[in-house]
């Protein structure tokens, strides 16, 4: 399949995607919206993953990024388009600091201290009440676009396109030879003249301020901030499911495997009302088993195969 | 490969510095217990009992990750599922949990049996977080299970005993809870001797070193993993008996002590055993220490995790001084 | 002057010394063969003097600047280019893209000069295939596909380390070959082998490590028929 | 070739996408939609509650004609799934009023879409007055369980009429144990806003629901400041292991006093439940001094074979068969009217009092403002107060442990 066929469908679809205010109801819209936003996370953690770091703090960033918008609108009567950029760039400014110590570890190590952080970021938020509110969070008095649909969808659509954007920008830049260098061997990545630490920090902040973005997206669209809610592990781990689920290490598989396992968890819960997360862990459970590759990796094989 | 070299690295690193770490553990325990023992000895008392608690839950995670090299994050659920199992034990046929520990060690001997050939064997060559995930997955599973059974109602057995306590002085504190200081001194030393005298176990150090090494000298690797996952399934699952004779169970109640344990593990180092033990006494009475300053007690948690981050980041400084 | 020397250099591990106080230098456009038995320190120095490792005493100096306390990639950026003992393919790039990021990172090159010279220097190589995956390659492949890594980068001084090993003989003749065409057109080479057919062949100068320590120096020939170096090493090998 | 597979999966996507779009049906039935947390206990039988009321009207002919349809979906306790749930009961179920109701915090995510559709609601959770403060001006809703500052009033109301009733019973001096979460905090608050005579000291404790379970410092605490009342808010896995741990360092203060949402099903079995007081809007004990709540007991047993061990349980039936009464009143689903009912609608209830519409802070529909004060008696709850529906007199001074 050529270039150009593939844009051309790939437009296509993003003017169906676009258009789906005009022939979808609200609730496909919503739908839509919580799997973006979920896609999106899940592409952070796929695009810090591709140096071979594991990060368990997105929902820490994701949190950070919330209360940064929630505030800064509260305090400070900024616009609110405005506080989800400035929710980017505060949770980027505290992984560009972090990371100057965080990056010194590696594996399980890294891994754990991001969960720990993500918990420290919560305790803190929930021990200073006089800005955050505390524990019963803050409101805002209404949400983004007065909670219209269209602009809400277009507003996590375009989130989502930034999203994908940036992971193929990951994907084809300089970026990618060097995080791939440091995944597979930090010595030799050194070695070729690769600034590890510069890269990681670079791959750490940038995930950390998309995670925040979607943060302060997520607390605009749904009115409000709390450290139970903007904190919730599910934003930790529904993403990693997802990007595991879809495929890991390009840009469609947390694309796709966000919108599998967000509609199957949602038309799952019309068949299964009581307990349907237990098909959600035997569906994580079995694409790890059967399809290593996740979805994406599994038919990009075959299409392999066949041409 | 890479995994198998990652051990190798990662036990050197412990053995290199596990003295000087023994004895800085060491001082600050004594430290701790001299000042306390006269200041508030009931932190003493209970913060042991706590850490033996997180101890005894994280040894069996320490023994997979040591030998198997992976992370079993559905721990806390295998340990949630042996207190309903007991619970249900008790309920039916009025078995003391007390005593359902020991029918538990069989099923989830056996239940490890299953859950290893039927997963974990499939996942040991991949890379690290495809092993996270999967045991994640896992867990979710096994909670939401316990949910559908037993709705998410909290659960509690009577038991008169638990609340057994005796007085020294003008102090009275619980004894109770002291079985779990047995019981993790009981597991730990159990599986150093197992490690060191029985075949499997001598297998199992061998493979934790070096699974290629071991295969090569004739050791059935997989056979060894099979066994050593097997045995710490089937610990934390009677572990499970104890917990709930002293907390109420939900389905949601292993979760925390995956974290717990997962930290332990971690600062303790890979596949060290005892460590947990010293790792968990500082955290146990350190938590205490803080609970029982008034109005402070919010700030467990910090304390918790400020240790945590602290002891990886000097194990990172360690390692890369090597 | 040199273009590349050591002075006093000294690595401890913990307890263990795997270098002390090894003063040495590299002539411009030579080929010094690095040889000792093994756990002698000849990767170590290597690592020491591509900044893998930070030395515990003494001081590096290239091109007359101290170099002791530079990071390994602004090394390489400055000209010391270095394969590694283990083949280390990096498995999720292509043979191709293996090459590049030597020219992407140690020249800053853009992806599509950085491309054009990697297909050269992999033409100068004699590799072919260029979009194979590495899972795919011969051990010879992999070997020239880590000297053309570092070589894109137009390095100044190279180490080769062990490039040899696992080769046959004819291999050997064919690499024997390429690094004497690397020499001839100015580059300075130095090669840590077992191998002492490569040794003899190639090298204009050799040192000798033992347990750290630089036992001798000179021509082969030489260092050959020195007795401390029979006993400590030639005993041991063959 | 990855982007060439991509776009056979994305199209394969966009179809499933367009199909779980499809139209609903034209619907005959009333619809009800409800949205309730069904993987949490209170969920689970607060749902199964209103399957029973919504049994009952139909076996009575159903409404205005017309038979009454009930979607339950879950939010499974996450906002985004709350909100996502409201939508799908809005444009795909087509339903004519929301109910339900748990956590607040969910809440919170869900009063941008009602506020959206502006639909009849019907709510019977999240107490936090943070939830008011958002539905400012919405006369479409109406909140029927009490907000936190409620409680705490009825509390204290609660009290000062027993201490009228029984002089003997001190409680100059508290102590309130509560679980650091939002629910403890907000307790402890509009604890120390309300009752400003009384001396309350706080501490707060990590419940076993996340994690926590050790309360031995604090209940240390607690004994030293020898309060006459000692309170813990938590939730009901701390509700056992806190009695186990207070008889264990011998605390017996004259009032034990405990709040969870919902107590353990099997506390009142143990030895040490007794004469512990506790706060409810409902006990299975009401059963014998109010017929409604007989009724509901009976049929909710035999309809499902389990007790209900939760007041959400009894709130799930009040929802449907309030709202019921109020159709019947107006007489049709046009909004305004059913409103103007629904303010008019008295219901006597299982939970004894009779629900009627008043305003409370900010909202114009608030329902019930009191919670109870109940006492375990006998493995039994007992409602001391309000005196109306009292089952039993209060048992003073709590048992000292080695008196049992």
């Amino acid at each position: 399949m050529n270039k150009a066929v593939k844009s051309l469908i790939l437009l296509a679809v993003l003017v169906l995607l676009a258009a789906l205010p005009f022939y979808a109801g609200a609730y496909p819209l919503s739908l839509a919206n919580t799997i973006m936003i979920f896609m999106v996370l899940a592409l952070s953690w796929d695009m810090l993953l591709r140096s071979g770091q594991l990060s368990f703090g997105i929902a820490g960033f994701f949190g950070v990024g919330g209360y940064a918008a929630v505030l800064s609108q509260v305090f400070g009567g900024i616009n609110p388009l405005l506080t989800i950029l400035l929710a980017a760039l505060t949770a980027g400014l505290m992984a560009l600091i972090l990371g100057l110590v965080v990056l010194q570890l590696r594996g399980l190590y890294f891994a754990i201290v991001t969960l720990a952080l993500a918990e420290i970021f919560r305790v803190i938020v929930t021990n200073i009440p006089d800005l955050t509110g505390g524990h019963e969070g803050t409101i805002l008095k209404s949400a983004i676009f007065a909670g219209h649909t269209y602009k809400t969808y277009w507003l996590v659509l375009a989130i989502a396109v930034g999203g994908i954007v940036a992971s193929e920008v990951f994907q084809r830049s300089r970026l990618y030879f060097a995080l791939t260098s440091i995944r597979n061997d930090e010595l030799v990545a050194k070695s070729s003249g690769i600034n590890v630490f510069k890269y990681l920090v670079i791959a750490f902040s940038i995930t950390a301020a998309i995670q925040g973005l979607v943060g302060g997206a997520y607390a605009q669209i749904y009115g409000f901030v709390s450290p139970e809610g903007s904190f919730s592990v599910n934003f930790t781990l529904l993403p990693l499911a997802m990007a595991v689920f879809g495929g890991m290490s390009r840009t469609w598989g947390p694309v796709v495997g966000a919108v599998l396992l967000g509609l199957a968890s949602e038309i799952l819960k019309l068949y299964i009302p009581y307990g349907h997360l237990i098909v959600y862990g035997v569906i994580i459970v079995a694409a790890i088993l059967f399809l290593p590759e996740g979805v994406v990796g599994l038919i990009s094989k075959h299409v392999l195969r066949r041409s | 490969m890479r995994g198998a070299e990652k051990k190798r690295s990662g036990d050197l690193m412990t053995v290199q510095w596990l003295n000087k770490r023994r004895l800085a553990l060491a001082a600050l325990y004594l430290g701790l217990a001299v000042i306390l023992a006269w200041w508030r000895p009931y932190v003493l008392v209970e913060g042991v009992q706590r850490s033996c608690l997180y101890a005894m839950i994280a040894l069996p995670m320490a023994l997979i990750l040591g030998v198997l090299g992976i992370i079993n994050l559905a721990h806390g659920e295998f340990m949630m599922l042996g207190a309903y199992l007991a619970y249900w034990f008790n309920v039916r046929a009025g078995l003391d949990p007390l005593l359902a520990a020991l029918p538990l060690l069989l099923v989830f001997f056996i239940l490890g049996l299953a859950t290893y050939v039927s997963t974990i064997k499939h996942v040991l060559a991949a890379e690290e977080l495809i092993q996270l995930l999967l045991t994640f997955g896992l867990g979710l599973v096994i909670s939401q299970m316990v949910n559908l059974i037993w709705t998410s109602q909290p659960r509690k057995v009577q038991l008169d005993y638990v609340s057994a306590s005796a007085a020294v002085g003008g102090f009275s504190f619980g004894t109770f809870e002291f079985i779990y200081v047995g019981a993790a001194v009981l597991v730990l030393i159990g599986l150093l001797l197992f490690m060191k005298y029985t075949r499997t176990g001598q297998a199992a150090t061998a493979v934790g070193q070096n699974p290629r090494g071991a295969a090569l000298v004739g050791i059935d690797v997989d056979r060894t993993y099979l066994m050593v996952f097997s045995i710490s399934v089937a610990l934390v699952g009677a572990m499970g008996a104890l917990f709930m004779t002293r907390h109420s169970i939900f389905p949601a109640v292993g979760g925390s002590f995956t974290l717990k344990s997962f930290c332990l593990v971690a600062m303790a180092g890979m596949g060290n055993l005892s460590g947990i033990l010293w790792c968990s006494l500082i955290l146990g009475l350190a938590e205490n220490l803080v609970l029982s300053i008034r109005g402070y007690s919010g700030w467990a948690d910090i304390i918790f995790f400020a240790l945590i981050g602290l002891v990886i980041i000097i194990r990172s400084r360690q390692r890369q001084s090597t | 002057m040199a273009l590349l020397k050591t002075e006093t250099l000294t690595k401890n591990f913990g307890g263990l010394t795997a270098l002390s106080e090894v003063t040495i230098e590299f002539r411009p456009g030579e080929i010094l063969g690095i040889i000792g038995p093994n756990g002698a320190g000849k990767s170590t120095l290597v690592n020491v003097l591509a900044g893998v490792f930070y030395p515990t005493a003494g001081r590096i100096w290239f091109e007359g600047r101290d170099i002791t306390n530079q990071p390994p990639h602004q090394r390489f950026r400055l000209g010391i280019g270095r394969t590694f003992q283990l083949m280390r393919p990096l498995h999720h790039l292509s043979l191709i893209e293996n090459i590049m990021v030597g020219a992407l990172f140690g020249r800053g090159l853009t992806q599509k000069n950085a491309r054009r010279e990697a297909s050269l220097m992999a033409a100068f190589m004699g590799l072919t295939g260029l979009d194979r995956d590495m899972t795919k390659l011969t051990a010879l492949e992999i070997k020239k596909m880590e000297v053309a890594r570092a070589l894109v980068a137009r390095p100044k001084v190279l180490f080769l380390d062990e490039v040899m090993a696992g080769l046959n003989a004819d291999e050997i003749t064919e690499m024997i070959g390429l690094v004497r065409k690397l020499q001839s057109q100015g580059l300075t080479i130095g090669v840590i082998e077992h191998v002492m057919r490569v040794i003899k062949e190639l090298t204009d100068r050799v040192v000798v490590l033992d347990w750290g320590q630089v036992l001798a120096e000179g021509p082969y020939e030489e260092v050959s028929n020195d007795p401390r170096v029979i006993s400590a090493y030639l005993g041991e090998d063959e | 070739m990855k982007k060439g597979a991509f776009i056979t999966i994305l199209a394969a996507v966009l179809a499933l996408v367009l199909w779980s779009v499809g139209p609903a049906a034209a619907a005959e039935p009333i619809k009800l939609g409800a949205v309730l947390p069904l993987g949490d206990i209170t969920g689970d039988q607060a749902s199964k509650a209103m399957k029973l009321a919504v049994k009952e009207i139909n076996q009575a002919g159903g409404l205005l004609g017309r038979p009454v349809e009930l979607i339950v979906v879950d939010d499974e306790m996450k906002p985004e799934k709350g909100a996502a749930a409201l939508e799908k009961l809005a444009t795909v179920d087509k339903a004519d009023v929301f109910i339900g109701g748990m956590a607040s915090g969910v809440h919170m995510g869900q009063i941008p879409i009602l506020k959206k559709y502006q639909k009849v609601t019907v709510w019977i959770g999240a107490a936090s007055s943070k939830c008011e403060e958002a539905l400012e001006g919405a006369d479409w809703y109406f909140h029927l369980h009490p907000w936190d500052y409620q409680q705490g009033a009825s509390y204290l109301e609660g009290w000062t009429a027993i201490n009228q009733k029984y002089p003997q019973i001190k409680m100059d001096k508290w102590f309130m144990a509560y679980e650091e979460g939002a629910f403890g905090t907000a307790s402890f608050k509009g604890q120390q806003a309300l009752f400003k005579d009384y001396v309350t000291e706080g501490e707060s404790f990590k419940s076993a629901a996340v994690g926590g379970g050790d309360y031995r410092p604090l209940l240390r605490h607690a004994k030293e400041a020898k309060p006459d009342v000692f309170i813990w808010v938590g939730y009901g896995a701390d509700a056992l292991p806190i009695m186990e741990q207070a008889k264990e360092i011998g605390f017996a203060p004259p009032i034990f006093l405990g709040s969870p949402p919902g107590w353990p099903p099997d506390f009142g079995k143990s030895p040490l439940a007794e004469g512990v007081y506790a706060y409810g809007m409902w006990a299975p004990s009401i059963k014998e001094v109010s017929p409604v709540s007989k009724h509901f007991w009976d049929a909710y047993l035999k309809e499902f074979n389990e007790e209900p061990v939760t007041y959400f349980c009894a709130l799930g039936y009040i929802n449907v068969m309030f709202l019921a009464e109020g159709i019947k009143k107006a007489g049709t689903l046009d909004a305004a009217a059913l409103v103007k009912a629904l303010e008019q609608t008295e219901y006597v209830s299982p939970v004894g009092e009779t629900l009627k519409i008043a305003p409370s802070k900010v909202i114009k529909h608030q329902g019930f403002t009191k919670q109870k004060i109940l006492q375990w008696q006998k493995g039994a709850q007992q409602v001391i107060w309000p005196f109306e529906f009292a089952t039993a007199e209060p048992m003073y001074p709590f048992p000292a442990w080695d008196k049992r």
